[in-house]
């Protein structure tokens, strides 16, 4: 279950397929509970990625999440931007040693928590995120399946961070969109079978 | 959607190319960015610079505060989007001359952690920077457990007072200071008549009925606290005054600063009417206005609404900081 | 009509109290009217007074244009209708220190008509008054015939560049000679993306399609000359501009000052997007470009559009005159 | 065919109601071809009238008159006030000396035309007093059917006068609001049968 580069690579390419797919649909998730822009955000920082992977040779693993890491620093911005960014930053640190899926997820996940000082059950990304780490570090398969119902279950949580928090009681009822966003990546990692 | 601009996804370019060239004893782009600093270096030697930024779509806020006296830089980022962390430390490196610099910042989860990556990148530049983060707008419940109130329009009163006093040579430490002092006593409230059309998106962000009205809208559409049939000036009045009220507390004899800000598709008119309106609100109520500020100041694209602010003056030298000379684009 | 307003009958005043309230330190009423005077009766003192005014609706025009380097008084008339004689001349009378009164008018029959009445009262208490007709509007075709071209944004130069004169000391007949001098050459052009509402009316002046503008529109929403699908503003700014181009016949080399004006609902960010592209079309045709303002200065309540105003300079005292410092509400 | 104090107020209570009772109509001519405020404009000048003479006694119909110019002259405004208000500055100073109708009118029609620099088949009021004028002088009787005449002239004019003017040969089709009003007025005044 290590990734190596060309797994990465696709890994990355078909994240960037899916969020250009799912663009609208992303931005249409966070139209009732944010600010109907996370589809152009994502959009935004995966193109770059793109263009800036997609014919270029990295060394290892961690060099190409550190340009990733740059990449969605500098074009996402919002929220989501700080929060991709760190993962990835902190992914590529983690790579210099392991690219253990177990190992990358979790210091993705920490990095997550720690930009945004929030936790579970607050209805953000974390919420797939972290029971993503906790199946992979008890040495539990996750099928594609189960990261859907990671995000599906953001659905009923109540906001308490991010701009979706504004909503209060009225944010349940809606997926997060920052959920779904990772619920593609985690996916697309899924299906690289590393 | 019916705007004046080529492609969408190219507006915030345009407009800050747009503003500086027509602005450019005042302001000049930093290279690379879509931020802006002041043409006139002179006027910050010495001083600690102010940055602010935000998403863009708030217009003139932030680059039209940039000058002598107000803000060093401005960020723009994308619309309605936190800039992102290189473009903010451009920010701070243009506008640091040595006293090192302090950042005024909104309370939105992204602005909050865009700006605390770039005051990071700082740090390892050894620039020193502080900052504060503005949530003056009440229409949020305030709760340790959530993202908390919002930053809007009071965010100018920050801007103002920040801003003269780093004129006169406060240190970053006076700065931090004076901005703790300032933030318990900026709140804001706003109403909304109708909703904001980011480019990109295409259609607005909410959809209000002919003769509906939402209280405690965001400056990006967030939804506010109540719907209701259009009142006219004076009962709209009566209502926002009513919810600062409740927060300040007001007693007689107390000395505010007020702002009455218009959404961006407000026509003037209405904004001084309701000013009339709140001025004499604020008299029953037995305070003493001390400065007024009327207009578009920190907008929504082409929402229509007003948002009012209020800043509490327990000190004098406050007043002095609202009235210090500044070249701006549009204070 | 979806307004924050109290009674729509009574707009003008709750606006103008409203403006002089918040604005004292710069403003005041003139008792019993609905003019402005400037609160710096200093800066008056020997010099001419310049009073304009005209129907409300066009804020910060032209109430935000009275002080110390520009207008004297202004009078603000119903919406949309010409002021009356007799507060035209509490206006001259306020403004007058003894060195007489000059007069910005907007070529409208009613202006034309009341201002003139007011100048034959003012004259029969022996002040001396002069005044000036402004036809900036292109999008009219002239005649003697007609009542010719109307006065809109391009108005706002001649305020300027009279006002500085004035606060240098001019006479009544220098400005008379000054403002012939300015007069041919500030032109104006519009466009309208939608219709302005009267609240006495209630319902928009004209209406256009989801994706239809209209060129050539007037302030008061007076019709334009052609309509058509909604254009990026590069194609905006090529057909404005090619219509100043036919009028001024543009030469390599000429100096112009650009005013782009938002007339109410249309955000910064547009206007902005449109300078940029106005600036890059001038540079095209090899003009230089000496001054620039954007903004909403002479609005149409809340019609959305922008109008673009050119001003050829044949002298360059004309930019000092641009360029002096002035201290008003809205400049 | 002089004209009473009485009879003079008779006539304009008669405008007065008759303007409360036409003033949308009148700012609905005033939209196609003009700002559409003329109804609201004229109101306002007479409810002023009214205000000022119902209740109040006069000495002469010059008196009157000039009180009636001064409401119409400080209320009215836009193109309307002024003209209306030098008719009544004239026929107040007419007054003085004759108020045959057709003084009256001819003082009128006069201070009109030198107020607005027009003159007939302008699509103006013009075009409703000048005709009137004219019968009067060669001492013919006017009908309310003859003055709806002139009104009704006015539509297939030009504008070459006030706001119309800016549409040019697209004026052209619609009664000019201002000669509605004249007509009013005029009729009003063949009614009280001086
Ligand atoms: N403090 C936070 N911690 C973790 N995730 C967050 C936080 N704030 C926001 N998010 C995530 O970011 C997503 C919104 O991203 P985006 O729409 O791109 O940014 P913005 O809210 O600035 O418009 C949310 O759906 C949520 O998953
Ligand atoms: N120069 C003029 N001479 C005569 N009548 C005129 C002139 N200009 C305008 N009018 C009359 O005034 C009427 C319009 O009045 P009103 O709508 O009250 O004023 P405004 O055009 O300022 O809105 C027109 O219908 C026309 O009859
Ligand atoms: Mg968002
Ligand atoms: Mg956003
Ligand atoms: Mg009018
Ligand atoms: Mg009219």
């Amino acid at each position: 279950m290590a990734l190596t580069v060309e797994q990465a690579k696709t890994w990355l390419e078909d994240f960037y397929t899916e969020i250009e797919a799912q663009k609208q649909y992303l931005s249409d998730l966070d139209t009732p509970i944010g600010d109907g822009d996370h589809g152009n955000n994502m959009a935004r920082g995966m193109t770059a990625v793109h263009e800036d992977i997609s014919d270029a040779d990295f060394a290892s693993v961690s060099d190409l999440f550190k340009k990733v890491a740059m990449d969605l620093i500098s074009k996402v911005g919002g929220a989501s931007g700080p929060l991709y960014g760190t993962a990835f930053l902190e992914m590529s640190k983690t790579a210099a040693g392991s690219t253990e899926l177990k190992d990358l997820v979790s210091a993705a996940l920490a990095g997550i928590e720690k930009r945004g000082k929030a936790t579970t059950n607050e209805k953000t990304m974390i919420d797939v995120w972290s029971p993503m780490a906790e199946k992979l570090n008890s040495d539990e398969a996750v099928s594609e399946a189960d990261i859907d119902q990671f995000v599906e279950s953001t659905k009923d949580m109540v906001a308490t961070k991010g701009r979706a928090s504004y909503l209060g009681e009225r944010s349940v009822g809606h997926i997060d969109p920052g959920a779904m966003s990772s619920g593609y990546l985690l996916k697309a990692l899924v299906k690289v079978g590393a | 959607m019916k705007k004046i601009i080529n492609d969408p996804g190219n507006v915030v370019p345009e407009m800050v190319q747009g503003l500086v060239r027509s602005n450019s004893d005042i302001v000049e782009l930093i290279p690379n960015t879509e931020a802006v600093v002041r043409a006139d270096k002179e006027s910050m030697k010495g001083k600690v610079g102010i940055v602010s930024g935000g998403g863009s779509g708030h217009e003139p806020t932030h680059a039209g505060f940039v000058g002598k006296g107000m803000l060093s830089a401005a960020v723009c980022g994308e619309v309605f989007t936190s800039p992102t962390p290189d473009q903010i430390f451009e920010a701070i490196k243009a506008s640091n001359t040595g006293s090192g610099v302090f950042l005024v910042i909104k309370n939105y989860s992204g602005d909050v952690m865009n700006f605390e990556m770039a005051q990071d990148m700082a740090e390892m530049e050894d620039i020193p920077v502080k900052s504060v983060v503005v949530d003056d707008d009440i229409a949020v419940e305030n709760s340790t457990y959530t993202q908390g109130r919002r930053g809007v329009a009071g965010t100018l009163f920050m801007h103002k007072i920040l801003g003269a006093a780093a004129d006169l040579g406060a240190s970053l430490d006076d700065l931090e200071a004076l901005s703790k002092q300032v933030l318990p006593n900026i709140k804001t409230i706003a109403v909304a008549l109708s909703g904001a059309t980011v480019p990109e998106v295409g259609k607005p962000g909410f959809t209000l009925a002919d003769d509906e009205i939402e209280y405690g809208v965001g400056i990006h559409g967030e939804p506010g606290y109540r719907r209701e049939k259009l009142q006219p000036s004076k009962a709209l009045v009566e209502e926002l005054v009513g919810k600062l009220k409740a927060e300040f507390n007001f007693k007689p004899g107390e000395k505010y600063a007020v702002i009455v800000n218009g959404m961006g598709a407000t026509p003037l008119m209405e904004q001084y009417i309701f000013m009339n309106d709140v001025l004499d609100k604020l008299a029953d109520e037995k305070l003493e206005v001390v400065f007024t500020k009327v207009g578009n100041l920190m907008t929504s694209l082409d929402m229509a609404g007003i948002s009012l602010s209020l800043f509490k003056i327990e000190d004098d030298r406050m007043v002095d900081g609202l009235k210090h000379e500044v070249k701006t684009i549009a204070w």
